[in-house]
């Protein structure tokens, strides 16, 4: 039996959560496991409005924990997180769904959380301080803290693309999933950042496709090798949706594919 | 790094009603005192239309208008006994039922306005409009809430039928398998075309064109109902739909409409249905059951479609992208064959 | 285990009701206050059966906790009609034959009508993409996309 | 996309001269009935009966493929909050059935509530009935089941060897039994191998079909509750009412004239709401609680606890002259059972009486076996026992087409079957209309065939030679099972049922205790005489050279086995 507790800020959320309680953000995934029964006997959650608020400083965005989907589809200064936010759920879960909920959500979802992480944003916590998103999703299975706000540098433009590969259309869950924060400099690659949902236990980067991109020209032959070379290193997961076997063998395939559009080709 | 485009064609015929028989369907119809019917049946409506095809059968052999009957089902306390809607039967076999309870309704309706009008019943015809009148002289004539009142308050006659539908319970040799298996068939056939990615092995339906036949289409909007959403899950379980993902391992099997598989609105490809009607002599008005086989057909045309776009056959359902991509990545490539084109659909299109 | 007033306005009513914890809106809007059209089809948020709105956005009722629509507004598919007027998209679902078993029905009509409330001119993409959240097994989704356009394009009828 | 929606081509000018289009109600595109209770949110799906006081009943499953069951130990569940009762097997009065003995097809094989093992993941040894879902959800975890994990068997063709674990102790072959003598149902029409020695091309395949899911929006269920007068009602999503309340007069040894059965509006069924499972349940949770009790399955059960349609493999050979004539064709089918029979062992006959598709074949041969194998029961779904067939015909049909390098639609025309013909099932073919349906999709959609074909007839050309029994056909004892009585399509030994619903019913053992309202089950009246065939298809003009153990079994319309 689960109990709810909704407390008016977040820190007070914070106090109270210990470790018998889950935290309960858009609903979309905890839900589910209070349906089922599978949710820890305390539910903690919070009305604090700040979470929702969407504050922009220039390029410097910050994104509250409860912030949805809709909110930023919302938002025309977000629109480099329209494509993203568009490919989260259907329409209800987008008004439901939160930036906070969709990093801790478990493969297959988590699309969002896979934009962030190619995109280096950084998360502050309830607690205080702020840590990149990269260190947060590495250990989001262990109690980190509840996240406050998601800060996310505006990429420059055409430096950021995203895709979400699905069966179904239009709104399955991935297969995979690949965000791609391409700078350059001189027309050549400069520490790029590759995002893959669907390629691990959750989102995790790409470090051979990075390994590829750095320093290179973006062309056909290029993107053919990177194609071939991309998920080396990667370790995806068989589930009902495709098998390991097959998340390697393409992949690479519509990374290319990405960073070819992205190219405008 | 191309689509290829592909066509494949399946036909196929279906067999109406259990197989072996044995599988009676009952029907009662019974008239207000003004002229208004219901019939009472225990059939199962689960979307397939069976409230609203036995109201228009019943209407049509009472020759009442459609909105003087009411099909109430199912209450076992009221609704005789059916066997359940399920292979392709309801409109069979209790279609035939609601006919031969509404013929004896009718007869008792048409017997009650002869006393009132003074001829012989078998004189009378009825207009579908809610009148009964002398054959070649619409003047002499009474409504059919006229009749039933008499019928009830002056006459003490019951307007009402029982109808029953059986095909006997077929013996079956076990050294042949001789055996009389259902007497009516529909029947399908369908051209799909494809598109096949060869990098990703990911198949797209892009068009269906199909001609059913179906006995007689009694009601054409349930019908395309049926037709348009059966195909749909003939596509679906080509490509998409399994319990179990890596049969005969029971692993990784879903638990949610995320994990298991169906095409979305927009995996929709145009459906061009034709329909044919030979009717069936045994069947309601001619009427076969569509409800079944008109997704058998998309299944092989799907598989034989992929083929044709990329040489390679699939002959375990689901057409994964998975295994299409291995197919092709064991032949060292797509090896269009495209061997059923028209003039205009032969193209191959580069990213 | 201690049960929660909840107050809230459903389809232009007050309404009130207890909810037990942890139980979600698609309960309590069924079982406590007696409305039954939105339908249980998964309780993971993954079928559109029990879509509602919520002030206004559509919501899955199964993913909601009932207590935390405490003094919110929303709406059903039993909210559609004006009294004994029909909503056109209710009666061009009828005139498409855009219903088959109806399970999904009052969800399906949910997302259309907030389709239509905020863009009464969609195209046929954004009418699959605001009803992609609900299934229809039967299926069901040609004639209601169908259906939708004719009431954004006016006509009436068949 | 730019699909074109609503409406479709009629073709009337085809076969124009066997219909009469001039009706006043048939053949209109009128508004359904239940159409307004649909689009309103008003129509009565079962689940919207209210009842105050509604207890809920849920399901303790096994964990394992296959494993003994020992100790079931509910104690602590039974102390949990909520909780009203729990029922094991001793709680169901006849704890054993099979979907299809009201057919008298089959043996009972398949228990309520799983007593001695479970034989799939997912199988129910126990339902716990409390105030809420969610307290019902919380005591299943609490029930202790001393699982003794056995070894298991998923694949059918693997099932079948020597030496496979058996799955269902009914079939200790993992075998349906066929008329009491054969693992598998025959279909023997002239003379298969001598015909494919002759033939130009051999065609070989083998095909797959996948286990499929109803997956109707509205998963399965039922609420009953204690009705006036010692009746029960039942609010039930069943696709088959009276196949749901025979069903449950069985298990709980109860007349019918007990139970109100309340459906017919249902939220999509495509077979899966055939199985009768949760009409029992909920009634006996009723019966034994006094309230009224619901049993449903959430979606994650209706994945993979209910039934799905199972999977099927085919093996097919062909044999094929240069022309395109299709002189033989061979068929071995496996069709995947899972655990208990449900409704398999009538999905093969039904498969097997449809072969081989719809064409004119001289020499047809099939071994077409139900099998157990340690997963969930496969029971009906939209084209049970024809679709898994037709993919593998279809798609080796193409394959025949390519060998002989022919047009795949000409290919079709030329061996598709026509009035007149003879069947492998040895009955003739009629109201056929095959041919034509793959004329107007070649039309439509360009594509050339011969004028030969394009002047085909499905009511010319058949009939005559093509009428005629094959001259010899070869037989065979192949797959023959002993410790099977013949006589029925599987018999064990011992005297058999009397017919009707509640006498085949009659209990070994005394009622439970728990049930007070248990009576002696009544006699039914005598069978009524058989109504006349309507137009059914012409026998065979020729007595096949068997018909030993060719029985007519009882069903509840009151025939009985000759």
């Amino acid at each position: 039996m689960t109990v709810v507790e909704t407390y008016p800020t977040l820190a007070e959320a914070a106090r109270a959560i210990g470790s018998d309680a889950a935290y309960m953000g858009g609903g979309t995934v905890m839900m589910r496991e209070v349906n089922a029964g599978e949710a820890p006997a305390r539910l903690v959650r919070t009305n604090d409005p700040a979470l929702a608020q969407i504050r922009a400083a220039g390029d410097a965005i910050s994104l509250g924990a409860g912030v949805t989907m809709s909110a930023i589809l919302a938002d025309s200064g977000l629109d480099f997180l329209h494509p993203v936010a568009r490919q989260i759920g259907s329409p209800q879960v987008r008004n439901m769904g939160t930036v906070g909920g969709n990093i801790f959500s478990p493969h297959p979802y988590g699309d969002f959380a896979v934009a962030l992480l190619a995109l280096d944003a950084r998360v502050t916590m309830a607690a205080g301080g702020a840590r990149p998103i990269e260190e947060l999703l590495r250990g989001r299975d262990h109690s980190p803290g509840l996240v406050a706000s998601i800060d996310v540098p505006r990429p420059a433009p055409g430096a950021f693309g995203f895709k979400k590969v699905s069966r179904v259309k239009p709104k399955g869950v991935s297969v995979i999933t690949i965000a791609a924060l391409v700078n350059r400099t001189g027309g050549r690659v400069q520490n790029a950042r590759i995002a893959w949902g669907g390629m691990g236990p959750g989102p995790v980067r790409g470090a051979a496709a990075e390994r590829a991109l750095q320093g290179q020209m973006i062309d056909d032959a290029m993107l053919d090798r990177l194609a071939r070379t991309a998920a080396e290193g990667l370790d995806p997961p068989t589930d009902p949706l495709a098998s390991s076997w097959y998340r390697r063998e393409v992949a690479g395939v519509h990374l290319a594919r990405l960073l070819r559009s992205m190219e405008g080709r | 790094m191309a689509l290829h485009r592909g066509r494949g064609f399946a036909a196929i015929n279906y067999p109406i009603g259990m197989n072996l028989g044995g599988d009676p369907s009952q029907a009662l119809v019974h008239s207000n005192p003004d002229g208004k019917f219901t019939v009472a049946l225990s059939a199962i409506d689960l979307g397939q239309g069976m409230k609203s095809v036995t109201r228009q059968i019943a209407a049509e052999t009472l020759g009442v208008p459609i909105a003087d009957v009411y099909v109430d089902t199912a209450d076992s306390d009221t609704g005789p006994h059916d066997m359940g809607s399920f292979a392709s039967r309801g409109t069979h076999r209790m279609g035939n039922a609601v006919i031969m309870a509404a013929k004896e309704a009718r007869s008792v309706m048409l017997e009650a306005a002869a006393e009132e009008l003074e001829v012989d019943a078998s004189d009378l015809v009825t207009d579908g409009k809610g009148n009964i009148h002398v054959r070649g002289a619409p003047s002499r004539t009474i409504t059919t809430m006229a009749a039933a009142q008499a019928a009830q308050f002056k006459q003490g006659r019951t307007i009402a039928g029982r109808g029953i539908f059986l095909i006997p319970l077929s013996d079956v040799n076990p050294e042949t398998g001789e055996m009389s298996p259902v007497t009516t068939f529909a029947h399908a056939a369908l051209l799909v075309e494809v598109e096949v990615d060869d990098e990703t092995g990911e198949v797209a339906v892009t068009d269906m064109q199909s001609a059913y036949e179906v006995g007689r289409a009694l009601n054409p909007g349930l019908v395309e109902q049926q037709l348009r959403g059966g195909a749909w899950m003939g596509m679906s379980h080509a490509a998409w739909e399994t319990t179990e993902p890596y049969y005969p391992d029971r692993d990784h099997g879903a638990v949610d409409f995320n994990h298991y598989l169906m095409p979305g609105p927009g995996d929709l490809a145009p459906h061009h249905i034709s329909v044919l009607e030979r009717p069936a002599a045994d069947g309601p008005f001619g009427g076969k059951g569509p409800g079944e086989m008109c997704a058998n057909p998309v299944l092989p045309a799907v598989v034989n479609a992929v083929y044709d776009a990329v040489g390679v056959r699939i002959d375990e359902l689901p057409v994964t992208p998975e295994k299409v991509l291995r197919g092709i990545k064991a032949k060292g490539g797509a090896r269009p064959r495209q061997a059923i084109q028209s003039a205009s659909s032969a193209k191959q299109e580069n990213f | 285990m201690a049960k929660m007033p909840v107050t809230l306005t459903l389809n232009g009513m007050e309404r009130a009701g207890f909810a037990d914890p942890g139980q979600n809106l698609l309960e309590f809007l069924r079982r406590g206050l007696g409305d039954l059209s939105p339908k249980y089809g998964c309780g993971q948020g993954t079928c559109g059966a029990c879509t509602v709105t919520i002030d206004g956005e559509t919501q899955l009722a199964c993913l909601v906790l009932a207590e935390t629509t405490e003094g919110r507004t929303v709406g059903t598919a039993a909210g559609l009609a004006n009294g004994a007027e029909l909503d056109p998209l209710q009666t061009a679902f009828m005139d498409h034959f855009a219903a088959q078993c109806g399970y999904c029905t009052p969800g399906m009509l949910v997302s259309a009508r907030a389709l239509l409330d905020r863009n009464p001119k969609p195209t046929r993409e954004d009418i699959i993409e605001a009803i992609s959240g609900n299934l229809c097994r039967c299926t069901g989704y040609e004639p209601i996309i169908e259906a939708i356009l004719a009431v954004s394009e006016g006509r009436t009828g068949p | 996309m730019n699909a074109r929606t609503g409406g479709f081509e009629f073709r009337k000018e085809l076969f124009a001269d066997e219909r009469d289009d001039d009706l006043n109600e048939i053949g209109k595109r009128i508004r359904r009935q239940d159409i307004e209770g649909h689009v309103t949110g008003r129509s009565p799906f079962y689940d919207d009966h209210l009842f105050d006081g509604l207890l809920h009943m849920r399901c303790v499953r096994s964990p394992h493929h296959h494993a003994r069951i020992g100790r079931i130990d509910t104690a602590e569940a039974e102390r949990m909050p909520g909780v009203v009762r729990i029922l094991t097997g001793k709680d169901v009065p006849q704890n054993l059935n099979t979907l299809l003995s009201l057919l008298d097809f089959g043996l009972d094989d398949e228990p309520v509530l799983s007593v001695d093992k479970a034989a799939y993941k997912g199988e129910p040894v126990a339902a716990v009935i409390a105030q809420t879902e969610a307290q019902a959800r919380a005591a299943v975890k609490a029930v202790r089941v001393d699982w003794q994990p056995l070894p298991h068997v998923l694949d059918p063709e693997e099932a079948l060897k020597p030496g496979a674990p058996t799955v269902c102790e009914t079939y200790p072959g993992n075998a349906f039994v066929y008329h009491g003598k054969y693992d598998h149902q025959k279909l023997r029409y002239g003379d298969v191998e001598a015909a494919l020695r002759q033939a130009d091309h051999i065609v070989e395949g083998r095909y797959q079909m996948s286990p499929i899911e109803q997956a109707p929006i509205e998963t399965c269920g039922a609420i009953s509750a204690p009705e006036q007068n010692g009746r029960w009602v039942c609010y039930t999503g069943t696709q088959a009412l009276f196949f749901s309340l025979g069903t449950a007069s069985k298990v709980l040894n109860l007349p019918s004239s007990r139970m109100h059965f309340i459906g017919g509006t249902v939220g999509g069924g495509f077979g899966g709401k055939v199985d009768s499972i949760h009409e029992p349940l909920s009634i006996l949770g009723a019966m034994l609680t006094g309230r009224p009790c619901k049993s449903q399955w959430d979606r994650e059960e209706e994945m993979q606890v209910g039934a799905p349609r199972g999977a099927e493999r085919w093996y097919i050979t062909d044999g094929v002259m240069n022309d395109g004539r299709i002189v033989a064709r061979k068929f071995t089918g496996y069709f995947d059972g899972g655990a208990y029979t449900r409704l398999t062992s009538y999905a093969v006959i039904k498969g097997v009486g449809h072969l081989p598709g719809p064409y004119t074949i001289p020499n047809v041969y099939a071994d077409a076996y139900c099998v157990y194998t340690n997963r969930t029961p496969a029971t009906a779904m939209r084209g049970f026992g024809i679709t898994g067939v037709d993919f593998a015909i279809e798609a080796h049909m193409d394959k025949v087409a390519e060998t002989v390098g022919m047009n795949p639609i000409e290919l079709r025309i030329l061996n598709a079957y026509r009035d007149g013909d003879m069947k492998a099932h040895r009955r003739e073919a009629k109201n056929c209309a095959f041919i034509e349906c793959c004329q107007v999709v070649a039309e439509k959609a360009g594509v050339t065939i011969s004028p030969e074909a394009r002047a085909a007839s499905s009511k010319t050309g058949g009939g005559g030679e093509r009428a005629r029994l094959p001259a010899f056909t070869a037989t065979d004892e192949h797959g023959r099972v002993e410790g099977f009585e013949s006589g029925s399509y599987a018999r064990k030994g011992g005297a058999p049922a009397a017919p009707g619903i509640p006498a085949e019913l009659t209990p070994d053992r005394p009622s439970p205790p728990t049930l007070p309202t248990a009576r002696p089950v009544e006699t039914p009246p005598t069978p009524a005489p058989a109504p006349t065939t309507p137009d059914q298809e012409k026998p065979a003009a020729r007595t096949p050279q068997r018909r030993s153990g060719a029985v007519r079994f009882s069903s509840i319309s009151g025939f009985r086995r000759r």
